[in-house]
């Protein structure tokens, strides 16, 4: 028990993604709103954003842009690896954030077009009028 | 024994299939069945051109393509292969003119179609023939299945619906459920599926293994007709009569019978059959099936019905014949094969130029038809006799041989099944000719006007029976045919 | 040029796709022959790739110059080769065929829909081209995201069941994704190679097995492999005919390949078959698949339905086949993913004939159309046959292939499976046959009945769609040289 | 359900956890993802592209694959959202509704009956609510030093945080406030359907038209360096060049397809006032 505490403090990154993608995943399961699904969509999208940039962090080491050099031909200087964190990370998740935000877009879109067709976003509801059909 | 590689056998399969798009666009009638009488002449031509090189004992092997690592595609023809493509094609050319002037005598509809379908099934029927391997006769053996399916529904009314599932059940089914696995499990065991006269089995395998295969080939192929998987046959009786003689006498049920024998001689070989006595099971089989397709052809009335069982029963001789394991009553069996289509085409025609001439079915209502359509009815009386396997007619020999084979094999139960049938064969045609020629002019319900069907049904049951009385004075091409298949 | 097959492949359909969406608003009638244009190039250009693997092995490719694993790298293998022809194959006959449809069912939409449509195949020869997990994940989404477009155009009931499939293959990418970020933590690389190449010391970690786990369930949710597959019968029912005629052939298949490269190239079969185990586990889950999809497929009264359900059926042939963990059962798998693609194409263009003269595609809709659309339906029988599985249509050889491989496992269930779904199929079809043949019923033996004229599906629907049928038969007849010269080498040689 | 998902959610925690135990800890340096292909990164980027903004360099340059088609997702989901919702060819209501500007009165004219397009007039809807004055002025202020900010986040995404995708959100973003603030026609006005959808194309267009230009000059997809010649300069400072060529690009489809979004979305693809 004793040196179980250090190492759920030392990873704690990953316990809050972890509760963050649950919380997702259980709100897409288990809500019978369309949109309120949509919104567990992105929290778990987001879950998994922070996983990977938490990923890049590096203790002692500053954002990824490299401070003092200048222009081209700066390539004489040196630089050291440990003193900026991964960029890595932070580059796949631009691309994860971005298509975060298309997927969303896209759902809203066909919330839309579900809400223009039964004027409900119930699932239940919407159901029982496509039974009744 | 030498093989000569050449194309023929391919195009023997393929003449027919290439004459289906002049079939479909062919405009008048006239010109469509044109069309398949030069296909059919050609195939003739080509299956008859192979019989000198086959009779000197070669084989002539073609490979169309691998597929599988030691298994193609590829056809051999050879003496067994020879002697039933070589009815199967000559029967084509009598069954079309037949068909000519049955379809056109009852004014059936979409004959195109029925033409069609005709050929393909003809050109599976000699894929079969020649097919060099287990994989390649499955291969025809299906493509027959599915070709047969729109002639055996032909008339698209309920009855023909039902009946196309069943024969589809039956047929199908079995093939996928039985053939198909079996198959797989030689190739696994073997690695190969190339028919050869020892056998693809290195003997080392355990008996049930080879028995349950073994029974797997045999029932599925069910176009056999063995009982239990008999059934689909007296139901395809609802296709118009040409049909029902093409499946009885020419393509589906020889087919059937013509794979089991491949499977006993080709797959398993008679030397592995006989050391693990696996013979036995396959005539008893053969033996029930006989009797009680006999015994139910009895009480039939339908004509056409009871030439159905009829033919379930005379299918199991050939089964029997060569599930003895004799070089004599393989020859029989083999033999078989010629002689029962030539009669039972016969009888099947004349059935058929019965319904055209008098609309009847039933051969209770056909007391007296000898007055009115004698020739058809001598032409019934000489099939009958011939199937019955009695002189002059071809089915003589093939009877012969097969009573010599179960002496050969002393086999003594065999013996009393093949004597007992052909008296039951006896006791339910008989009655037929004798109704039909010899009745009180009371009892007659034809009156004394002879009015034969069309002349284009008439002249193919008169070849027929002719041949079959033909194939007892010169019987000797088959014989030689048979001979080698068996050395 | 030849060296730049590679990036041709994907960036040609990409460009033209924007160029067509631009000349949307230009003029309408520009955006077929641009669309046509563009996947002809990419049929092209994969055929030509194929032929030059299968010379020169394996291709890499450097995209922006940057060698792996700093930059982004094309593998070019056997085994993506083969499906890179199939999907530009696919892609490039369908097109032809959906334009009629396409020009019926929403004339004043169809330059974004052929954009959507060149982005999707874009998409999806991306997925099969890279060599870098993570741009795989990109490239999974735009195939995803541009098919929710292509699949919501359908019916009144195509968005909501398009929601759903966007619900379900949203959690799908994101596991991969997350699966993807396990590997890169414990290995610090995106490439797949650099990663199988890291892996080993690794096989015993937690943090592997469950990257493994991760990723398969996020495919398997795309693949609609069984327990998950709920999403796909109504997505691929509702849309409309152009839609599905492009998503059904590809877009499982495409995965199915995504989950044997995983295997294969990035889990090495060593770990996948010996240091888990898993694999009769998921054989039983796809033996369920098989019998699951089967039966359902037997309930249903509507054609695209019915066929929905089969495709359910046939992941689970190539999933068990994949994980049967020998070499005839991955030969099955790979050599059913081409023969799925095509057969699936062939008989949901046939569905497209149909309701672009019948406007209906529920079973009582198809009656007498043997008459009607003979040559639809001699296609149809085509696909039929290969599905149910008759020699020389391809279906036939790598159901062999699978159930030799399953009698070389002797995992006889699976056998057993692929037998009964073979028994199904036959009633499926026949039935559809039975009512396309007979009923209308007519009185007194179908005599003098007046044959309803014949009115068959324009010539640039029909003329595909027989192509389609006799390739089906064609790839049958030389399934040997392709697993001889193509999948053989696409298979490690260290599974047996 | 809510059971079967509690049950679902709590399976999958219970594995995720697990695996997390062989994971390195929180901000571990020697963890393999900071000592594998980073380090390559952070030290090499300078010589490579003369970029320092390391995450623009390794997002544009060296995954700049994956960037084209992020770019891509995002066209392609504004062009989803388009062909779901935007309603073509449906026919004018028979009423409609103007507004004198300068008075304030509100006109109904029926039967189809429009007013040519005038200064002193404007098209409303009949749920028309006269936007707040402080707010109109204050975003009217606003908006052009958004904009300006956006062209700095994107130029100089090199040497400071940005580049493409924030600044083209940001040049969106003061678009769509616009129509916030006054209502969608007018900002449709401004930036006509047509224009956007062809933008968005065109932004997507200039980064893959980039690449193809490389692969033409003979290097491989999207290899910059190939520039050089074209643009007068040495071949790294190209990759310079080559990265705020397809910012641009990408500054340039992000923010139309932001736009597109919004205004598809807000108005259920009938572009009236919105909202």
């Amino acid at each position: 028990m004793a040196e179980l505490i250090p190492t759920i403090i030392a990873k704690y990154n990953y316990w809050i993604y972890i509760i963050l993608m649950m919380i997702g995943l259980y709100a897409m399961i288990a809500k019978n709103n369309l949109v309120k699904k949509i919104v567990g969509m992105s929290i778990f999208q987001t879950a998994i954003i922070l996983f990977y940039v938490s990923i890049g962090v590096k203790k002692g080491a500053t954002i990824p842009i490299l401070e003092g050099v200048h222009g081209h031909g700066a390539a004489h200087q040196v630089v050291h690896a440990a003193d900026y964190v991964n960029p890595l990370p932070h580059v796949l998740m631009l691309t994860a954030i971005v298509v975060g935000v298309s997927t969303l877009g896209v759902a809203l879109a066909l919330a839309i077009r579900i809400y223009n067709r039964y004027n409900t976003l119930e699932e239940d509801e919407i159901l029982a009028q496509i039974r009744k059909e | 024994m030498e093989t000569i590689t050449s194309i023929k056998p391919l195009l023997a399969v393929l003449v027919s299939l290439l004459v289906v798009p002049m079939l479909v666009s062919s405009r008048s009638p006239n010109v469509r069945e044109g069309w398949t009488f030069v296909a059919a002449i050609i195939k003739l031509a080509i299956v008859a051109s192979m019989v000198p090189a086959v009779l000197q004992g070669m084989e002539i092997v073609y490979t169309v393509a691998e597929v599988f690592p030691g298994v193609a595609i590829k056809f051999r023809v050879d003496a067994f292969g020879m002697l039933f493509a070589l009815v199967a094609s000559t029967l084509w050319i009598v069954t079309t003119i037949y068909s000519i002037g049955y379809m056109r005598g009852l004014n059936e509809h979409s004959q195109t179609r029925y033409f069609c379908f005709f050929a393909i099934a003809l050109s599976a029927t000699i894929g079969v023939a020649f097919s060099a391997n287990l994989f390649t006769l499955y291969l025809f053996y299906e493509m027959l299945s599915f070709a047969t399916y729109p002639l055996v529904a032909h008339h698209q009314d309920q009855e023909a619906r039902s009946s196309g599932r069943k024969y589809l059940l039956y047929i199908v089914g079995a093939s996928i459920a039985l053939v198909l696995p079996a198959m797989l499990i030689c190739y696994n065991l073997t690695g190969t599926l190339e028919f050869s006269k020892q056998g693809i089995f290195t003997g080392t395998e355990p008996k049930a293994t080879m028995t349950v295969l073994l029974l797997m080939l045999v029932f599925g192929f069910a176009k056999a007709g063995i009982m239990p998987f008999h059934s689909w046959l007296p139901a395809a009786m609802v296709a118009p009569t040409p049909v029902s003689a093409l499946l009885h006498a020419v393509a589906v049920v020889k087919v059937g019978v013509f794979s089991v024998v491949r499977v006993l001689t080709g797959v398993f070989g008679i030397d592995l059959l006989a050391r693990l006595n696996l013979g036995t099971i396959i005539c008893y089989i053969a033996a029930f099936t006989i009797i009680t397709a006999s015994l139910i052809a009895l009480s039939q009335d339908g004509l056409k019905r009871r030439l159905a069982f009829s033919t379930i029963g005379q299918l199991s001789y050939i089964v029997l014949g060569v599930a003895l394991l004799s070089p004599k009553g393989m020859i029989g069996g083999m033999t078989h094969i010629a002689m029962h289509a030539f009669g039972k085409i016969t009888l099947f025609f004349c059935a058929g130029a019965i319904f055209v001439a008098t609309g009847k079915k039933n051969i209770s209502e056909m007391v007296g038809i000898g007055r009115r359509m004698p020739v058809t009815m001598v032409a019934f009386f000489i099939g009958s006799l011939s199937v019955i396997g009695l002189p002059p007619t071809g089915g003589f020999f093939s009877k012969w041989y097969l009573v010599q084979g179960t002496l050969q094999a002393d086999q003594w139960p065999m013996l009393v099944v093949l004597l007992s049938s052909s008296l039951l064969n006896a006791a339910y045609f008989f009655p037929i000719v004798y109704k039909a020629f010899f009745c009180t002019p009371e009892e007659a319900m034809f009156e004394n006007k002879i009015e034969e069907a069309p002349i284009w049904c008439v002249v193919p049951l008169v070849v027929t029976a002719a041949g079959s009385i033909a194939l007892f004075f010169y019987p000797t091409l088959f014989l030689k045919l048979a001979e080698l298949a068996t050395r | 040029m030849r060296e730049q097959y590679p990036a041709i492949i994907v960036v040609v359909p990409l460009l033209s796709a924007l160029v067509i969406s631009a000349a949307g608003w230009v003029n309408k009638r520009l955006c077929f022959p641009i669309a046509v244009a563009a996947l002809g190039v990419a049929a092209f250009s994969s055929i030509g790739l194929l032929l030059r693997v299968m010379d020169e092995g394996v291709i890499v490719y450097q995209l922006g110059g940057w060698p792996p694993p700093m930059g982004i790298a094309y593998y070019v293998d056997h085994l993506n080769a083969l499906v890179l022809v199939v999907v530009s194959i696919v892609a490039f006959l369908n097109v032809i065929a959906a334009k009629k449809s396409i020009e019926q069912e929403f004339p004043e939409k169809a330059a974004p829909f052929y954009t959507l449509y060149v982005l999707q195949v874009a998409g999806l020869l991306g997925i099969v081209v890279t060599g870098d997990a993570f741009n795989l994940y990109v490239l999974l989404e735009i195939a995803a995201l541009t098919g929710y477009g292509l699949l919501a155009m359908g019916e009144e009931r195509a968005p909501l069941s398009t929601l759903n499939y966007l619900y379900m293959g949203t959690i799908g990418a994101c596991l991969y994704l997350l699966g993807v970020g396990y590997l890169y933590i414990v290995t610090g690389s995106l490439n797949m190679v650099d990663i199988a190449r890291l892996l080993p010391p690794l096989y015993q970690s937690k943090a592997v097995l469950a990257a493994f786990i991760i990723c398969m369930v996020g495919v398997w949710l795309k693949m609609a492999f069984f327990p998950l597959h709920a999403w796909l019968p109504n997505a691929y029912t509702y849309a409309t005919s152009s839609a599905s005629s492009l998503i059904a052939p590809l877009v499982t298949k495409v995965m199915v390949y995504v989950m044997i490269r995983l295997i294969l190239t990035v889990f090495t079969p060593e770990f996948v078959f010996a240091t888990l185990a898993l694999n009769n586990v998921v054989v039983w889950l796809a033996v369920i698949a098989i019998v699951m999809g089967a039966i359902l497929a037997l309930a249903e009264r509507n054609l695209k339905r019915m066929l929905a359900f089969i495709i359910v059926a046939e992941v689970g042939y190539m999933v068990g086949g994949a994980w049967l963990g020998n070499r005839a059962g991955m030969t099955g798998a790979i050599l059913h993913i081409v023969n799925d693609a095509l057969m699936t194409l062939c008989v949901f263009m046939v569905v497209g004939n149909i309701v672009y003269k019948v406007k209906g595609y529920a079973f009582e809709n198809l009656q007498g159309l043997f008459r009607k659309m003979p040559f639809t339906m001699g296609a149809f029988v085509v696909g039929a046959m290969s599905i149910i599985g008759v020699p020389p249509t391809c279906g036939f050889f790598s159901k062999w292939y699978l159930i030799l491989g399953a009698l070389q496992a002797g995992h006889y269930g699976f056998m057993a499976a692929l037998i009964f779904s073979s028994l199904v199929s036959v009633v499926l079809f026949f039935r559809i046959f039975e009512i396309c043949y007979y009923e209308p019923f007519s009185d007194h033996h179908g005599h003098d009945h007046p044959p309803e004229p014949m009115d068959e599906a324009p010539l640039t629907m029909v003329v595909p769609l027989l192509i389609v049928a006799v390739i089906l038969i064609l790839v049958g007849l030389y399934t040997g040289d392709i697993v001889n010269h193509i999948i053989k080498f696409a298979i490690p040689e260290g599974l047996v | 359900m809510k059971i079967i998902g509690l049950i679902i959610t709590i399976i999958t925690g219970a594995f995720l956890v697990y695996a997390a135990g062989d994971f390195p800890a929180w901000a571990d340096p020697n963890s393999p993802a900071s000592t594998y292909l980073s380090p390559y990164y952070i030290e090499k980027t300078i010589e490579d592209t003369s970029v320092p903004n390391i995450v623009t360099a390794v997002l544009a340059d060296y995954r700049g694959f994956d960037t084209m088609f992020e770019t891509t997702v995002i066209f392609s989901a504004g062009l989803v959202c388009f062909i779901l919702l935007r309603i073509i060819g449906r026919k004018e209501p028979e009423t409609r509704h103007y507004r004198h500007i300068l008075t304030g009165v509100t006109v109904r004219l029926k039967e189809g009956r429009k007013i040519t397009t005038s200064e002193d007039f404007e098209r409303i809807d009949d749920l028309w609510t006269p936007p707040d004055l402080i707010i109109k002025t204050g975003c009217r202020l606003l908006i052009p030093f958004l904009q300006i900010f956006a062209l700095y986040v994107i130029a100089h995404g090199h040497y400071s945080p940005g580049g493409g995708f924030q600044g083209g959100v940001i040049l969106g973003a003061s678009i769509i406030l616009m129509s916030i603030s006054h209502d969608l026609r007018t900002s449709v006005e401004r930036m006509r359907e047509k224009v956007v959808a062809i933008l968005c194309a065109v932004g997507v267009l200039i980064y893959a038209g980039t690449g193809a230009l490389c692969l033409l000059l003979g290097a491989n997809f999207l290899d910059y360096s190939a520039l050089a010649p074209m643009l007068h300069v040495d071949p790294i400072a190209a990759r310079s060049h080559g990265i705020l060529i397809v910012e641009i690009g990408v500054g340039i489809a992000v923010m139309t397809t932001m736009i597109w979004i919004y205004t598809n979305i807000s108005s259920a693809g009938k572009y009236n006032q919105g909202l």
